[in-house]
Order: C-alpha cells, then structure tokens, then sequence
C-alpha cells in the first residue's frame, strides 16, 4: 500500500523527524490562504501516488503568494500518469545547502530491513545506483538490535564529518527505524534529506509503502489508503481473494497462481495476442471464487474472449469448474471461453466441463493460439 | 539419492486439525509420506487420518523423532508456528501459509539461522522426493521419479513445468517450490549448491520470474559453483512496468529486474533460457545428451 | 525498588492482566466504604513493603462490612517487621478453585529474563524450590524473541489441560513479560493466581520489584517509590554516591567497594566486633564523598569508633584523606577513628593523615582488632 | 602464558576522552599496555597520551588491528559500546562501566554469544597479566608475576587479596575482576577452564561473595573439570538476611546464596575457604606445596 506525500510527512512528525510546516489544499483559495500564512518562499506539489511528478512539472517553487497561486492553479487538476491531481502540498521551501538520500526497505538477500544512504541526494536515486553504486551505503540491519546508537552514527559519519550534523542524522535515522518497524512499512525514504542554512537536517520529501500482508494489524494506516478507481477494483478483487490487474489488452486471463498467470500472458503475447488483464484466484479456490472471478472479467468491455488456465494444486480442477459452470448459470456470458485443466480433480473437472459442451483444450500454448484465433475470427 | 527429504523423513504436520492441513495430510499419506505427528494446540491425543496430534512441536518431537514439520496455519500465527518448530527441535521448517507479515519474517528467519534450522517458503507450494516424500500441497500425479532437479518461486507454474518434463519422460530427483515473499528459507544459492551434490541429480530446471535480483545472483553462483547443465525460464517477460503480479517480490521498479535482465544474466554464463514453458523439456533433453557424451 | 501491591495489582490493570476488584484505604472510615461498595465478601491487606505479611496477621477475611471494619482496625497501625502499616486493600474476595505460581525475574547463569511457573502456588514458593524443585517449571526467554505465543502456550501447558485455560494463561504469561520489558522490572510475581469458580484466571496477589540502574529512564515507575525511613536515608547516601545500610552495632565503617565492605564486616565480627552499617563509597571518590560519607556515619548515635579501610584502584586514597581532614575540620568528630588505605596514591594520602596525627593500621585484621579494643575502651 | 591478554594484546579505549577514561588510559600506557586507539564519536584525530582517536570502534580496528576493547562510558550507553565494539571486530570487551541497567545487558550478552564475542563484566575492575598487560582500573603496583590465577566478584577485596599473596611472595598469572552485576559476561566456570588450561598458572584464588549460586556452580565444575589447586574465599559471612548489600547480585533470599552454603559446597569437595583474607597465602601455599611432590 502507498501513501501520499502529505502523508508520509504526517507520519515523521509523530516520530519527531524534522519536516519543514505545510499545509494541505484542494482548492485555489486554500493554496492562496496556506501561501499568505506561510509567508515565505513556499514549494507547491501535486500529491498523486505516481512517481516522476517533479519532471512532469508537479512541483512548483513560488517566491510570492501571486505565485503559488499561479502554480496551484496549473498543478491542481493536471493528469499525471493517468492520475488526476486533486490535491497540492504548500510547503515551507527552505534553504538547501546539501541535498542527501536516506532510506529504509526490506532486503531478500540478507533477509534483513536494510538501511540506504548517499551523500547523492536529490535527483534520481535509481541513476546513482546504476551508475555509481559505491555511493550508495547499503547497511543491513540486524533484527535482533534494531537500529542501535552506534549502528545509526555510523551511517551518519559516512554522510557527514560535522558531529552536530552527526548527532541530529542518528537520531532521524533511529526514529525512521522505528517508524519503519511500528508500521509494518516495506519503504521509508527521505530524499532529499537536507541540510539548511541554519545547519538543521530537514526531510524535504517523504516516500513510505507498507506492507499489504500487515496491514490487518495496522488500523492506522490502513485508513490512509486512497485508492484510485483501478485500485479499488484490484482491492475489491483482492477482497474476494483475488489478485487482478487491468491491461489493455482483448483477451481476459484467469489463472491459478501469480507464476502461471504471468506466463500465460506471455504464452498470449508471444503467439500474437493481448492480454486484458492478470487475473490470479489463487489457492483453495472455491467454486464462489470462480464466480467472482468472471464477474469481474465480464465487467470489462475490452475482454472479447476469456481464456482459463488451471493447474490444480491446492485448488481443485472439480471446484473451477463447478463455479464456472454456476458462473454461466448466473452471468449472461455471451463471449467464447477457452478451458485448460489439470492436476487435483482434473478428471472430474474435465468432466463436468465436458457435459456442459465447453471447449477444452490440451496445453497451454494450444489455449493461447485458439484464444487468439477467436479474438481474430469476430 | 535426492535433496533436503527422502522417503526416510519423518514429517509433522502443524495446523493438522484446520480445513487445508487436514486436507493435504490425507494427501501427504496417501503419497507414502512419513507423516508421524500433527500438533493443534489443544487437541492434542486426537487423530487425523489416523495421525497423532500433540499440543505443541516439542511433545510431537519428542515422542515421534519428526525432523521436518509442515506448516498449515493462519499468515498472523504462521511466523509464530515457524519459531514453534525450529526451538522444539525441527531441522527443516515448509511453510505453506500465504500473506506472512514480511518483518515477522525477518525476525524468523534471523532466529532460524541462530538455532542452525532450514526453512523453505513462506507462501509456497512445498517439495517432493517423487515416489518417496511429498511435503506440502503439490499434485503427486504430475512427477516421476527421474534425475532432473527443479526449483521455482511459483507454485502452479511449477506443475505445468513439472508435468511437462514427465510428459517427456524427464523424471524429477527433487522439487522446491522456494516461494515468492520478499524474505523467504532457502533460494536458489542454497538449493543449487545441494543439487550440485546430489548424486542423482543430471540437470536443474530454474524457474525464475520478474523482480529482485535473485536469478542474477544464481546466474552468478552457477557459473562459480554449478558443473550440472542447469536450464532456466523466467515468468513476467510481457508484465508491464512497475505493475504489482501478485507475487510482493514480482514488483520491476526503475529498469531492474526485468525478465530481459535475468535472461541476459544466464544466457552470458551459458544457461540456456526457454521463452515458452513448452520449450523447457528439450532444452534439459538437450543439456542430458551433452552431458552424457 | 519495591512497590506496594496496591501498586502492583495497577500495573497489571494496565496491562489487562485480571485482577479483582479493590480500594485502597488509609483509615477505617475508608475501609467501612469501601467494603460497603464491593458489597461482597472481602480481603483486607497491609500494604508493606517486607515479606510475611500473612504469618503477621496483616491479611483477614471479612464476610461482612462489620468484619471488614474489625479487620481493618486491626491491621492498620500493626508492626509488621519494624513497618508500621499506613494503608490497607480492600479486595474483592473471589472464590478459589486452585492456586498456581507465576512469576518473572533475572538469570544470572542463563543472562536472560527467567519464567518461573508452578501448579504449586499460594503457599511460600521457596519452600517448594527447595523440596520439590522440579514442581518449578523454569523457562529462560530468549531476549531477541520476547515471550512468543507458542512459549507462553507452552508453559501454560504445563499448568492447565483445560484450553480456555491454556488460552487465557498465554495472554497473562505475555503480558506479564511486557510489563517486566517495559518497566525494567526485576521481578514480575502473581502468587497466587487462581482459577476462580467461573472458570477464569485472576492474580490475587502481585508483587514487583525493579532495576534500580533503570530507574532513570522510568520516570512513571520511580515517582511510585514509598521508601521507609531507613531507606530513605539509603536513598539519600545513593545521592551522594555511597551505598549505605544502617546496621546494629557500633563500628561505624566506611570501605571502598561491597566486597570489600563485606569483607570488613566479617572481620570485625570474626574478632568479636559489632559493625554498626554497611557503607561503600564506591568508585571514582571524590573528597566530597568522603565527607558525605563521615556525616552519614556520625548522624547515627551507637557509631563510637569508625574504621576506615580503603584499597585504592578507581578511587584515589590522597582524595580520601583529603576528604577526611575537610570533615574533620567541618564536622564535631568526637570519636575514635583507625584508618588503612593502600593502592592509588596510597603514599600521598599517608602522608596527608600522618600530618594530621591520625592512627594508621597496616592491615584490615589490625584495624578491625584495634577498633574493636576501642570501642571495649569506652 | 597468561589467560585472555598478554604482553601483546592491542587494546583500544571506548570513551578515551572522558575524564575516567583518560585518566585510566594514562595508568595503562604507563603500565606497558598495548593501548593502540581510542574512540569517541567526533574527536576522531585528536590525541589522548599520544593514543590516536576515531570515530568508532570499526575504523579503530581497521586502523589498528586492536582486538580487546575496554569501555569507560556512562551507564545509559554502555550497553551499546559493548554492541559497538562486538560488531566492530572486537573479540574480548572489558566493561568497566557501573551501573549499567540489566535488560540492556541480557540484550547484549545474546549479541555478543551470537558473535562469538566475549566479555568481561559490566561493573568490574578489569584484568590483568602482571608485568605484561593491565586493562582496566586495577591499582598495578601490587600485583607480580607468578602462577598463581585468581578471579573475584569484587574490586576492591580482589586488590586487598592480591597484595596479601604478593606480600607473601605469591605471584600471579592473570587476575581477572568479573563483576557482580545479575548478567555479566565471563563468569567463574569459563575462567576456570582458562586456568586449568594454561600451563603457566599453578593455583587458582577464587573470591566470591553471598548471593545467587554462581560459586555452587563453580564447585560443581572445580568437582569435574579442575585438577589445579583451589582456594576460595567468600565476603558477606555475616550479612544480615535480606538486606541489599551494594552489588545488585548480592541479596540473601529465603535461605539460598548465603556464606554458610557456599563454603560448604566448597569444602564438600576439598576446595579449602579461607575464613580471613589474610588466611588465603597461606592456603594458596600449602596447595601448591602438595602439588609438588
């Protein structure tokens, strides 16, 4: 789950991290009020759950009131990446003497939360990465510790020589750890961390996802999800204990399993064909799962034949079937299907499927071909 | 011969008594399966498929000599089953539970590796010996006995692989399904090192898929370490940018971990790369026959 | 630092650990009250911070408000051990269907917070540790796990069939070990805990104590001490760096070091003399403490000889002669004093005593021998 | 020989710029001490005795190759040098440190053991090799080099019996001050097995005092695993029950950990306890007397 940068910014607060004041607007008039109360040099930006805002002109600087207004006026409403923007943050801009980059995320291969730091703040922290991986300090965190003092002024000292600068980075670094932790994130990322003319370190812009798996634990974060109309439809499927992501594609998938649905759209694509959507149900799939399953590719008026790959293993081939065949029962589905079954209860399934005079099909790459030729032959 | 279980292993079902492990113990016995404990706290003297329960993995252990337990409990509980198995004295923790907290994970994992344990998922299908041991909710009818070893972080993609080999009559010595979590046992380092020492091993498929940087570091490892023909397949390579694929792993962010990636990574070091799964049992064929010569 | 049990009963409240009902009452009045809204059998109990309370008399059953009132009457202003007792509890009396021990404390061979558990509880657990050791079950928690679900199920295991139980000792057994963790306990003890007859789990007694070293990061629990007179005067020497336990005898001593301090006392003892306290001035001494330390000694009326013997390591002897001759300057000392010293500066600080003609032994058993000679002098 | 440190032994001072910690710096330089760093968080480069300064313990050790570290910081950060100096490379840590709350040292102790890191006290004196190598806050003048090993609960009483053996003539080979915190590191049994093991030590002096049963313990190891000489002494023979006397460990409750039962323990397998301080030489005499012949 993804969080604003507001937000995030609400967040390191409550944990004392130090974030210049903002104020949240929906409106010109609440840009213009935030910009006069502020009275100062103010940023404005758009707050959307894309990245890449910055070069698709969502953050403005403004030096007067006149002009955050002008730039509130341009950023509120602008599309970026498919998202309309609705509401800007007016935050207080303040001087930057040196831009840093600060982060906290989980490891695979130290199965460990580990912490990122670089004294290359500021621009694209995926570019320093490639190009200059040595600039990027990467430090494990043992789990057993936590963030400890001397863990957290380590990293510190490899940003900064100053010991006052030393002192405050440790300390941010031990409270985003603890953030980190308390709120079952998967990302906590300051950049640019910044220091002022003042020689205080300020967050300048804060990132944090968490992890979907937690957040049954997590009442207070949960809560700050914004979905977007396509993610809502994803958490509605997600409700149904299904796993579904719209394309744009014709063909409608629905696979068992997130490996075997990604190879069935490449099966798709690589014959030719377009998939419509990555539509995982799952394990112990029940037949009411199925049903939700093609209420939900019927919804899309893209999907112009629905293609079902099954490989039963904790789900059952007879249960698939059972629900497909309630499905067409309930649902008016006036669209070709094309049927692939095997493993648990294949047979049974097979033969439910067979009475009902569906198509079946005997591999995976024959059910791409025969969806494709059918999405050709209408 | 065969990695990590055989059909020696003495296995312990935790979760025993609930719908899906209760189901898959009569599934794991029908197979030959050691199953000689269940534990559901509570319940213990009962019987499932003629199976004991105990209330906790150190009674099972103690009174049954269980070296690997299964795990068929609820994602808040199943760290805590994990932890459970590996102080009561379990060598080899399979979880099968889908939707574990990932930090809760992370401090198991880190506990595991302290007390010498080895896991294997969470969120993943299991492994099986054929025609000795299966320990978890894979179809058994799909493999057969044979010298191909096999390792994929997805569960039902793993079946279509499967069935194909054995359709082609390429029987298996060992299959894992490692799981796709973002923290997770043991990967496809640790598997690949105990194929290479398998002596009934000839060939390892590796089933791979988009996100992290898991398969560039087999790549890495297999060109160090591995002198078995190994042939690989990667999932996602038509999954659009910074998409969510179900997997939390399977996430391309910024240009890295794309499938282009990770076939490029194994086909530098001379691992042929199947673009379809249909493509797998010839390229293994092919590796076998080389081999052989 | 002991608390009260009216103290510790609200802890557990804190922490949803079940506790009956109870007021806490500093005269009869309060008491009739408070008998008269629990409306129900009741226990009254002396609040007093030593052992043993029971044996004394200060805890009685009271089936009526009139029998409370008697009992309160009673127990208020008893003596128990050279405590008068200022305050009682008046708890709801439940109905008992077994009693079990419970409790947390430090393991010093396993360096780890130790769970102690037994089916044997109510009655004084030390003398089952010692009969009947094995009815203990002992339970080390590993510090990087904290109590678990499946350890504390574990345990309750031990105690309980009966999985309601089980369940409801998991939840206390996990909250008894937060509590320790967040308090900085040293000891965590529910004795006894008892299935009550509706088959409910509830701690009829608690009893905590805590890391003095901690104290300064627990504010909340520090404000909670209620030191007796004689503690207090221990808390004040703790101010001053010393450590300070008044005794009965007549042999003021003031020692660098417990073991030292210790060793001291066995010898005057061992020689027929009465050590009138335990007094360590620690480490790092400054002449300050010294002085300190001579107040605290002369405050106390039996002190009629004093005896000094310091080993010098962190402690530097030229500050404890200095320290000396500031107190003997500023202090009416009116009593003999047989000093030893040896280690740092030990020559320097001689010196500084020879000048000022005081009696120098050259080792502890001559220094106890002639102290013990003085005081028979008299 | 000598146990745990010798003429050799690269120490670095955590907490060198403090007033303890420079002042003690001093006495071991000016005692031979291999004192090659120091550190303190901002004053890296500066001197202190002509020690240089880091940052922290890793770039200490990576600078100088140090692998004992002694640390004179405040109790509420104690705990945290002692994580510092293990994950920094340090392979014995001297905590001299007073009162150092004792969850931090559980949590501590667990990291170091993880490690492989050990650690003397908190709360102690330090250690020493007469004449080789001091670490610590140990008065050196009365110590001398000889075969006798003595290890203590207490500072100050450890002093008083080491100037009695000197004074008799009775050298020693390594004195070591473990502390009387409730968890300290190295403790009476692992020193034992240091003695026992080091063909240099003769006789072993240990002091305990009342209080837990750390020197029970100690008996049942002398009883099973020591062949050398021992000779104990116990401080607290007349405490009054109950009462809290200094050393947090050093409580009498209900009975267990008094004077009485520790001497006996002792004496039940021929370990004579000396009632004085001043009885230990002769003792320690008559011990090594018999081992001769």
């Amino acid at each position: 789950m993804k969080i604003h940068e507001y937000q995030a910014r609400n967040l390191f607060r409550q944990y004392d991290i130090p974030v210049p004041d903002d104020v949240l607007c929906y409106t010109i008039d609440e840009v213009e009020k935030a910009a006069r109360e502020l009275n100062r040099m103010v940023v404005v930006k758009a707050q959307v759950l894309v990245g890449g805002r910055g070069k698709a002109g969502g953050v403005k600087l403004a030096k007067t009131v006149e002009e955050a207004v002008v730039a509130g006026q341009k950023i509120l409403g602008m599309d970026i990446k498919g998202c309309t923007v609705e509401k800007v943050l007016v935050a207080d801009a303040v001087e930057i003497k040196k831009e840093y980059y600060v982060g906290l995320t989980i490891d695979r291969n130290t199965k460990s939360v580990l912490f990122m730091a670089s004294a290359e703040g500021g621009v694209e922290i995926e570019e320093v990465a490639k190009e200059n991986p040595d600039a990027i300090h990467k430090i494990p965190i043992d789990p057993d510790l936590g963030m400890t003092d001397f863990m957290a002024r380590k990293i510190a000292f490899k940003l900064f020589d100053d010991i006052s600068l030393v002192k405050q980075a440790t300390d941010i670094f031990k409270k985003m750890y603890q953030l980190f932790i308390d709120t079952d994130a998967s990302i906590v990322e300051i950049n640019p961390l910044v220091i002022t003319d003042g020689n205080v370190l300020k967050a300048i812009d804060g990132k944090m996802n968490f992890d979907d798996n937690a957040l049954y634990r997590q009442a207070s974060i949960e809560i700050m999800n914004e979905p977007t109309e396509d993610e809502k439809k994803e958490i509605a499927a997600k409700e149904s204990g299904l796993t579904y992501i719209r394309l744009d594609g014709n063909i409608g998938c629905m696979v068992n399993g997130a490996g075997l649905a990604m190879a069935s759209m490449d099966v798709i694509k690589h014959f030719g064909g377009e998939p419509a959507n990555f539509l995982d149900i799952g394990g112990s799939s029940s037949p009411k799962k199925v049903v939700d399953a093609m209420n939900l590719l019927m919804s899309d008026k893209n999907v112009k034949v629905i293609m079902i790959n099954i490989f039963g293993g904790i789900t059952r081939c007879d249960d698939v079937a059972n629900g497909l065949i309630t499905a067409l029962n309930q649902l008016k589905v006036d669209i070709p299907i094309v049927i692939r079954l095997s493993g648990t209860n294949a047979e049974e399934g097979l033969r439910i499927i067979a009475e009902h005079n569906l198509p079946i099909v005997g591999s995976l790459s024959e059910a791409a071909k025969e969806a494709i030729r059918l999405v050709k032959s209408l | 011969m065969s990695i990590l279980i055989n059909k020696d292993t003495k296995v312990l079902v935790q979760g025993i008594t609930g719908r899906d492990g209760s189901f898959h113990t009569g599934k794991m016995v029908a197979y030959g399966t050691k199953i000689v404990a269940g534990v559901s706290p509570g319940k213990g003297g009962q019987l499932v498929h003629n199976v004991p329960v105990f209330n906790s993995v150190e009674d099972a252990v103690n009174a049954t000599g269980a070296t690997v337990s299964v795990i068929f409990i609820p994602a808040p509980y199943a760290a805590d089953a994990i932890l459970e198995a590996a102080e009561g004295g379990i060598k080899l923790v399979v979880c099968i539970s889908e939707g574990v907290p990932t930090l809760d994970m992370v401090k198991a994992t880190a506990y595991l590796k302290k007390k010498g344990v080895e896991l294997i998922g969470a969120n993943c299908p299991g492994l099986i010996t054929p025609e000795e041991s299966m320990i978890g909710i894979l179809p058994v009818n799909i493999f057969k006995k044979g010298n191909v070893g096999l390792m994929s972080r997805s569960g039902t993609l793993t079946y279509l692989m499967v069935s194909l080999l054995t359709q082609n009559g390429l029987g298996q010595s060992t299959c894992v399904g490692i799981g796709g979590d973002p923290v997770s046992g043991l990967y496809y380092q640790e598997l690949l090192e105990r194929f290479e020492n398998d002596p009934e091993t000839e060939a390892i498929v590796l089933i791979g898929e988009i996100g992290g940087d898991a398969e560039e570091r087999a790549a890495q490892y297999i060109k160090e370490h591995v002198t078995k023909p190994v042939v690989a397949f990667i999932a996602g390579q038509t999954a659009p940018q910074g998409k969510r694929m179900g997997h939390a792993g399977a996430i391309i962010s910024s240009g890295s971990g794309t499938a282009e990636e990770k076939i490029a990574a194994f086909e530098a070091i001379g691992v042929p790369v199947a673009r379809l799964p249909v493509e797998v049992p010839a390229l293994v064929k092919k590796a076998l026959d080389e081999r052989k010569k």
